[in-house]
């Protein structure tokens, strides 16, 4: 049997990761699959609870997380889609239309 | 370390290989036979004699083939990114072989010397899901291949068929949900034991299910990018689509029989959820015709692709679209919802 | 501390988490989107296959079905669409970020092992507060399990996720959609409406100041 | 089957029900109707609103409770934010008719947007789970980031929409982080059996609870554009569509404050264990500096703002600190009064600027606006009676909610009056930038070329409801006071009616 602090280690690294790559990463589609790693390290962290509390809910969350995530993908490259249609770049620093 | 070593079930794990051996083989082969019917067939329709030279009738046409492939000179072209390009193929057999192993070929049998045997590798409580999340792994091949070749025919090819398989899967998936609501299961196995009632001939296909067959029958052919839907490869217009640019070796092989195994997985799942798997007369009696049974229905689905190859034209690609997405899946979904009624009230 | 005894499971775990991390790892610090994306792939494939190590057979199946056949498709799909290649070597003007992301990495990392020790360190006092009946850990995670509790339990938030897809079918196919002729037709309008009623105002607001002047 | 056993009442969710149905509706109409449905889309939109809003009113007789197994509960906060979620929706409907007309955007898609994520914002504001409280979440942010997208052509839409999308989701990964180490601290989602598992101390590893209310406060934080993490809200301000501002700046705002507050005031409120009160005085401690932090930055930034819409972003991040000041006490009726009058004078004042402003946002520095005063009136009095609300001077909704707040914290909870000092300083420094676009606009020269707007008849109703909200809180606002003042029901049963 594996402990649980072996799952929770490892989903906190991936979500680590995930938010280190959000912030070195200038390109928006990879920026957004960081975000995506940065969900999927929940629901290690939910199923392995789910695993060890005996309950099923922390599955039925990755369910619904999922389910978020694939809307979030869709809306998410839609909207990348429509930028690029009138500004061809992807590059996170040049979207400076609107300055800080 | 001991612990290790006393906690392997090693009978086990041989009957496991040496079953997965078989399975492999016959992934293997199946290309070649198929490859080889599917000419002589089609040569049949076209008024043509086909290959007819290497050996009795052309059979060892194929395999010549597949000497040929392996010994021929690998091509990179110059601009294709290496490393995508010689990923492709590998990413695409490999899932392709991986559904292989759920393939319930018949029912437990008494084999001499071993004892009862079942005649699949494993099974497991998600096996459908398991095979569909397989094939939809598949597509990264395609999608690799067209764009790491670097060319615009692959990558319009590539394009073409990502979206045609995104589009398809869905209401190729959805036409399954009408037989998961009667069989209650989303095991093979059990799928499969669930239509052996009316003495073996209670299929899902005449339990309630013509129309979600007939769905599953149209998308698995788009799925697998056959006539009359092989935009992704249609010859006059994207010369080979996303394998243009390689050359017949041993990659273009590998493309080759994925795409070969993919149509086995698909026929494989009709006969399964459909037609009854192994089941037919007196399989219960002597379940060596169930073996029977599951390779003339395979056949049945091999013939029927290389026909519609042989008679019918290509579909333009609004309208593979328009035909995917306003009618398959309403038609899918509404079928659903007929499945779901006659669920509540037969059971 | 003592002795950690070596199992199957746990071999596995440490093979899939080295590779989980190492394709996590290329993920981020790859330049060209597509390699990130097929790193991503890797990672959400060895999730997978934690998850089946964690006797959940169901949500392994459905990580591949959902994040690795459908989204994940979506985005080569789109880097293909977009035909994005290598980053070209562009100044980079956060650059100070990268240099903020390594302390920021080793603080994280130092937390989350402490909380690995913690946890490691203190026993779980209580299994659940809403546990099953029954012996949970042969049935948790199968189809029927997961049915049972989202057709009874989580029936409200399951038919929610019905408006949530709604919407982004809605949503995506708004945003993401040719201007057809129509709607480029309707912008031109309403753009000229506008125009001429600036006209409309421009000399009405000089009329008088020619009645002004007169 | 036992159903009954299931807690399935639908009456439990009949205004999130109403509200998507017509969603569905709408988008059923504009398919098979000719196009320039655009009336007959807002009418039904507003229908079905006002029906929902009816509905909810009605919720208070079904009693307090939870239903569909703790997914959803009935009680003061989900009935009170509700109403403000509700009316800031019916607002934005009505402004959205004449928006559209200008705009030249396809209407249908826009209605049933606006009812989708009004109904995700119905039910972050009910949930009484994490998972529920996840779902509403996401479908009421997901919408906000296509509806600030809307206008597709303008690259201004676009980035704002992309940047609201990106930050969005990254906060939604740390809430959601923060709700699985909840869950796996408290072995529940639901938030009455996390509350019971702390007030019992039986929480598995205290160190997890402590960090998933830290991540949880990183999620919910991002959302209501609190400091440091308010650094989206002014470029996602300044490039949405005008109304699509003003109705995310509220409406999203609400909902996620009543969540806010059942997961923490409810969930996370003081206990007797001693991971309870420790998890309580961090959490306080945390947001009474967040508070801070975010009124004296939104009100200091927006000083030195040009363009109004950028300034009103500001604002409304310096808005949100003095909600959190409310949030502080442990109550929540300070809170739901303070977001009900902010919503209405700041959807006000973004009619008007959308009025202002014209097609394609053209005319929004504060430059624009020199000398209209007297040209355009009864908008330019309209836009100064927001402002001055805003500001919070009297007699208007501002001043009392502000008033509220601040007296309440002052009295209930006396080591945090330092605080209320600090709120008070800031609505003083406040007022200097309310009261520059009023002196642009009345004592500056008029800028050429200026047009007056024409305002339909959608629209008039809007400005006139919203002003006479303005004034309504401001002059009278005992009797809703009254009526949230009510103890706020500690729900300890499964009702199952």
């Amino acid at each position: 049997m594996v402990p649980l602090s072996w799952y929770l280690a490892l989903s906190a690294v991936l979500f680590t990761i995930g938010v280190v790559g959000v912030v070195i990463q200038r390109n928006i589609i990879v920026l957004f699959m960081c975000i995506e790693l940065m969900l999927n390290a929940v629901n290690l962290t939910l199923v392995s609870f789910s695993r060890y509390l005996g309950d099923v809910t922390g599955q039925l969350f990755v369910f619904i997380v999922m389910a978020v995530a694939a809307a979030e993908a869709a809306v998410g490259l839609a909207i990348i889609i429509s930028l690029f249609r009138n500004r061809e770049t992807l590059n996170v620093d040049e979207a400076d239309l609107l300055k800080l | 370390m001991s612990s290790i070593l006393e906690s392997i079930d090693f009978y086990f794990i041989l009957e496991s290989l040496i079953k997965i051996a078989i399975v492999f083989v016959i992934g293997l082969l199946s290309p070649v036979g198929m490859n080889w019917v599917e000419r002589r067939t089609l040569a049949l329709i076209q008024n043509r004699l086909g290959p007819n030279r290497v050996g009795p009738f052309g059979l060892l046409q194929s395999i010549a083939d597949g000497i040929k492939f392996v010994f021929k000179e690998d091509i990179i072209p110059l601009a294709a990114n290496r490393w995508l390009y010689t990923l492709a193929p590998i990413v695409m057999v490999i899932p392709a072989f991986m559904v292989t192993i759920v393939y319930p070929f018949g029912p437990e049998i008494d084999l001499p010397f071993i004892g009862p045997t079942k005649m699949y590798v494993t099974n497991f409580n998600v096996g459908l899901l398991y095979v569909l999340a397989m094939t939809s792994l598949g597509v990264y091949g395609i999608i690799l291949a067209g764009w790491g070749s670097n060319s615009k025919y692959s990558l319009l090819g590539g394009l073409r068929s990502s979206a045609q398989v995104i589009s398809y899967e869905l209401s190729l998936s959805l036409a399954l949900v009408g037989a998961m609501l009667q069989s209650g299961s989303l095991d093979l196995v059990k799928i499969v034991e669930n239509q052996s009632g009316w003495g073996g001939m209670q299929w899902h296909i005449f339990m309630f299910q013509p129309l979600g067959f007939i769905i599953y029958l149209i998308s698995a052919i788009a799925e697998t990018n056959r006539v009359p839907f092989d935009l992704p490869e249609a010859e006059t217009e994207l010369v080979g689509g996303f394998h243009t640019e390689y050359s017949s070796s041993l990659k273009f092989a590998m493309l080759f029989m994925a795409e070969y195994v993919n149509m086995l997985t698909v026929a494989v799942l009709a006969t399964v959820v459909f037609l009854g798997g192994w089941n037919g007369p007196f399989v219960k009696d002597f379940p060596v015709l169930g073996l029977l049974y599951f390779f003339i229905k395979i056949s049945f689905f091999m013939f029927l692709y290389i026909w519609l190859r042989g008679t019918l034209p290509r579909f333009r690609y609004d309208q593979l679209m328009n035909f995917g997405w306003k009618v398959l899946l309403p038609l899918a979904l509404i079928n659903i919802v007929i499945s779901a009624v006659i669920g509540l009230i037969v059971y | 501390m003592e002795q950690i005894a070596i199992d199957i499971p746990r071999l596995l775990f440490l093979a899939f988490a080295g590779i989980a991390v190492v394709a996590a790892f290329n993920l981020i610090l790859q330049r060209n989107p597509i390699y990130s994306a097929l790193s991503l792939i890797v990672t959400l494939c060895v999730m997978a296959a934690l998850f089946l190590l964690l006797n959940a057979p169901f949500i392994a199946v459905i990580q591949i079905v959902v994040y690795a056949g459908a989204i994940m498709v979506l985005f080569v799909f789109v880097i293909m669409l977009l035909n994005i290649r290598e980053e070209e070597s562009k100044i980079d003007r956060q650059k100070y970020l990268k240099w903020l992301a390594a302390p920021m990495f080793l603080a994280l990392l130092a937390q989350v092992f402490a909380v690995i020790r913690y946890v490691d360190t203190t026993p779980p006092s209580i299994p659940s507060a809403n546990a099953p009946g029954g012996n949970p850990a042969e049935s948790l995670g199968t189809v029927e399990s997961i049915a049972n509790a989202m057709f009874t339990t989580y029936v409200l938030p399951f038919e929610a996720t019905s408006v949530l897809i709604l919407m982004a079918i809605v949503g995506s196919m708004l945003l993401a959609k040719r201007d057809s002729k129509q709607d480029i037709e309707r912008i031109e309008t309403a753009l000229d409406a506008e125009q001429a009623e600036q006209e409309q105002a421009h000399l009405a607001a000089e009329k008088s100041n020619k009645e002004v002047a007169a | 089957m036992q159903l009954e056993n299931l807690g399935l009442y639908y009456w439990a969710i009949a205004p999130e029900i109403i509200v998507s149905v017509v969603g569905v509706i709408i988008m059923m109409v504009d398919a098979f109707s000719s196009r320039g449905a655009r009336k007959l889309n807002a009418v039904i939109a507003l229908a079905g609103l006002i029906a929902a809003l009816v509905s909810v009113v009605m919720l208070d007789g079904l009693g307090s409770g939870s239903y569909f197994s703790g997914m959803v509960v009935i009680d003061p906060i989900r009935i009170f934010f509700s109403v403000t979620i509700l009316l800031a929706a019916i607002v934005a409907a009505l402004l959205a008719s004449q928006f559209l007309k200008d705009e030249g955007l396809p209407p249908g898609e826009f209605f049933s947007l606006l009812m989708f994520a009004t109904a995700g914002m119905l039910l972050l504001a009910g949930a009484g789970d994490l998972v529920t409280v996840f779902l509403g979440l996401e479908i009421a942010s997901i919408t906000s980031y296509v509806m600030a997208g809307y206008r597709r052509y303008d690259l201004r839409s676009n980035e704002s929409s992309l940047k609201y999308f990106l930050l969005g989701s990254f906060s939604t990964a740390f809430l959601l982080y923060g709700m699985a180490l909840t869950y796996g601290a408290a072995g529940s989602t639901n938030i009455q059996k996390i509350t019971a598992a702390i007030a019992s101390g039986q929480v598995n590893y205290p160190a997890l609870l402590l960090i998933g209310a830290a991540l949880m406060i990183v999620g919910f934080g991002f959302k209501i554009a609190s400091a440091p993490f308010h650094l989206w809200t002014p470029d996602v301000y300044e490039g949405a569509p005008t109304i699509v501002t003003g109705f995310m700046g509220t409406g999203p705002k609400v909902a996620v404050f009543a969540a806010f507050i059942r997961v923490f005031v409810i969930g996370f409120g003081p206990q007797d264990s001693e991971i309870g009160i420790q998890l309580h005085t961090t959490w306080v401690t945390v947001l009474a500096v967040i508070a801070a932090l975010t009124m004296t930055i939104g009100n200091v930034i927006a000083i030195s703002q040009k363009n109004i819409k950028r300034m009103l972003a500001y604002s409304s991040i310096a808005h949100a600190g003095y909600a959190l000041v409310g949030f502080l006490t442990g109550d929540f009726a300070p809170v739901a009064f303070y977001m009900l009058a902010y919503s209405i004078m700041s959807l006000g004042a973004f009619a008007v600027i959308q009025l202002l402003a014209r097609a394609g946002d053209q005319r929004t520095e504060i430059a624009d606006y020199a000398g209209i005063g007297f040209e355009a009136p009864a908008l330019s009095f309209s836009l100064a009676i927001f402002l001055l609300s805003l500001a919070g001077i009297p007699p208007t909704a501002g001043f009392m909610s502000k008033f509220y707040v601040f007296k309440t914290a002052w009295d209930m909870t006396p080591e945090l009056r330092w605080l209320v000092l600090v709120a008070v300083i800031n609505s003083i420094i406040s007022v200097y930038y309310y009261l520059y676009p009023i002196v642009v606009m009345f004592f500056r020269p008029l800028v050429p070329g200026f047009i007056k707007p024409r305002i339909a008849g959608m629209t008039m109703i809007a400005l006139i409801l919203t002003l006479l909200g303005t004034f309504y809180l401001g002059i009278m606002p005992n009797r809703l006071m009254n009526a949230m003042s009510r103890p706020p029901a500690v729900v300890t049963q499964i009702t199952v009616k």
